[in-house]
């Protein structure tokens, strides 16, 4: 539903946030220059690719995982995604009997500095509604059928804390290296919506 | 409040519709509002459970119809007037009032690389607060129906689970969306039973995390 | 189904505006409309239960925007095209088929003076139909979440009452609806104190009766 | 909300419905007449006159009054506003202790034989879902302020039983005929959201 209404009024908005964008500069409270930046880090610096270099790493190595699983904040600053003194996180882990799942119902939390921002679905009323009511429903529509003896876990993201998913590594890939296995992982698997699949 | 943007558990809003290589922005204008609010965070005039709750009172028909960054913009901008940073007659004219004083802003280009990585919500370790509850306890979440700003959702109310982990301690959102304090307090992510929340026809071992304050939560 | 319908509870949609000398209909349209209903009810190819629910899946966001009889009049178009009075292609043009047969309307002029005191709502005396609660009786309204049609709202459930009222035996809504069968049994009165619905700031003494069918309440 | 929309649409709106009539009639699904008979029937012949009636009678003579609230139908046909088969009702009887208040959450449930069709208001987001959980501020919006010691007792109409509410008779009134009586007594009494005064 959402991803329709943004192309029934841009040019309405677009007019309507130039307008205070120009009157926010003239009158000092933003600086054009910051809002380029920031503009650009979203669009082109930060981005699930963050996050996915975190996951391949936890799975190439067991020490790294170790820490990334205690301390997220921590292991995620280590490969400078995330400032020290940062963003309160926890890795959610994927095994064979658990699966993780993460929502934010009442609005839109979400891992700005590993993955980005979200996408549209994710602050959608369709994805944010079921998926604490009916999350094998909402996943079979992403094509992920969940075995009834695993155990479905959705964490509902209604602090400030903020959840990634660590999919499961697929068999077939013990000899990828760390760069060859971050490149198979997507955002939605690190949101709990897909499995990492080979290419 | 018990508004729209409460909404798990509901039906009928359809499928979930994920877009296929989808932008980050799909206009530019959503860009310039998801820029304008950082930068406009960055005055330190409201936090982000007051943010919250601009948007939560959008009128639900206009909720529902709106686009994200709709959203966004609309919450803004009655957060600029409200907190005086600007008038609605500037608002109109596009203007600046005759003889308003010239600002600097506190986000300049330079800074924007830190804020990237650091939503600025403020550490999480006081050891001078103490938790109510300890992990592995059995909680119920209150039933209360909070007609300001709340994080506690419809669907947990008078519900039981058992505390998981324990977050450290964070600002208190029904408080600090009303300029009431901070009244900061242990968070914790409760494990309630899908079974508990949505009856005996969900799966046996399903489960919804909800992350609770200490406010939230009563002895089961 | 959890829609957007099951409102009780909620904040957010602003004060109730009633309006001065309100007219029976603001439009002819309005008027034709509710006639409409009445003349298309009589060929009785649904039942109450399946109108309410063909309003209750009018997406949120059209369910809010729409005044009452726009609704009223999207649901009877999708309920004549299901039903197979109307086809789409006869909706587009606006003209009958060719070669379809002329029907003759079961509701005539003379027929609305006795329909107007009545409902038509089946009478509710079946004694062999044996109550499972009795007056008094402590119940507790199921926690269920049916996707289809149901008359249990939201706000009750998993809520304990006491039987105040039995009003006799009627149709099923859950079932009834969905062409599953009338499935009737008794409809109870259902006296829930204000604080067991809201919790303890609501007032002490006040209630909130509810109309619930067997198969909505459990033993408490 | 909603008795804003109604002006926005009307002309499109009245296009459909003339269109869809014009359908209907030709298919010969709808008589034409029994429409005209159907809205001049609500617009003209049944309204929350006859429901005042009910009240004034009640008001006036006890025999009727306990007839009334143990028998709602039978009382109602006896004054000819209900078939004999007809509409499942209950009488809420307002008193010094006790304040009864209709609402229907779901829908927009209401008595039409004896108050004919509901008021916008009724059929409202703000009404359906306000009164339930805050009975008393939507009162004192109407103008009615409850004393604490009073109980609230809000009927939701979730099935086909219809609830109108037997107002508290107004104190000055006792010389005052049945006719009289009935042109104080309003829909928004017979509702539970006013008390009749004296005009």
């Amino acid at each position: 539903m959402e991803d329709h209404q943004h192309q029934l009024v841009p040019s309405e908005m677009a007019l309507r946030v130039k307008a205070l964008e120009s009157l926010l500069v003239e009158k000092g409270l933003v600086d054009p220059a910051a809002l380029d930046a920031l503009v650009d880090t979203y669009e082109n610096r930060v981005g699930p690719r963050n996050g996915a270099r975190v996951v391949a790493r936890a799975w190439t190595d067991p020490a790294y995982k170790e820490r990334l699983l205690r301390d997220a904040p921590g292991a995620i600053a280590e490969l400078g995604f995330l400032s020290m003194q940062g963003e309160h996180m926890v890795v959610l882990e994927n095994t064979p009997r658990v699966h993780n799942m993460v929502v934010c119902t009442l609005c839109s939390c979400y891992p700005w500095p590993v993955l980005g921002l979200p996408p549209v679905w994710y602050k959608s009323a369709p994805y944010r509604s079921r998926a604490v009511i009916d999350p094998r429903g909402v996943l079979r529509e992403f094509g992920v059928e969940i075995a009834p003896e695993v155990e479905v876990r959705v964490w509902d993201s209604t602090a400030e804390l903020r959840y990634i998913v660590l999919p499961e590594r697929p068999a077939g890939t013990e000899a990828a290296t760390e760069d060859a296995l971050a490149d198979l992982v997507t955002r939605d698997s690190m949101i709990g919506v897909a499995l990492v699949r080979l290419a | 409040m018990n508004g729209i943007h409460d909404m798990g558990g509901m039906h009928g809003f359809g499928p979930v519709q994920a877009e296929k290589d989808e932008p980050v922005f799909h206009e530019p204008w959503e860009g310039r509002t998801h820029a304008l609010n950082r930068a406009l965070g960055a005055w330190k005039k409201w936090n982000i459970d007051t943010g919250r709750f601009g948007i939560e009172q959008i009128p639900p028909a206009e909720y529902l119809r709106m686009s994200y960054y709709e959203k966004w913009f609309t919450r803004n901008v009655e957060l600029l007037v409200k907190t005086g940073l600007v008038s609605r007659a500037e608002l109109e004219s596009g203007r600046p009032e005759p003889g308003s004083a010239l600002r600097t802003p506190p986000l300049r280009a330079g800074g924007v690389a830190a804020i990237a990585l650091d939503r600025g919500i403020a550490s999480s370790v006081e050891p001078a607060v103490t938790p109510l509850f300890a992990i592995g306890e059995r909680v119920r979440a209150k039933n209360i129906q909070p007609v300001g700003h709340t994080r506690l959702p419809r669907y947990a109310r008078g519900k039981t689970g058992e505390i998981h982990l324990d977050h450290g301690v964070y600002a208190f959102p029904d408080t600090s969306a009303h300029g009431l304090g901070e009244n900061r307090q242990h968070v914790y992510s409760v494990r309630f039973a899908a079974r508990e929340l949505w009856g005996h026809e969900a799966p046996a071992r399903d489960s919804v995390h909800i992350d609770l304050w200490d406010e939230y939560l009563e002895r089961a």
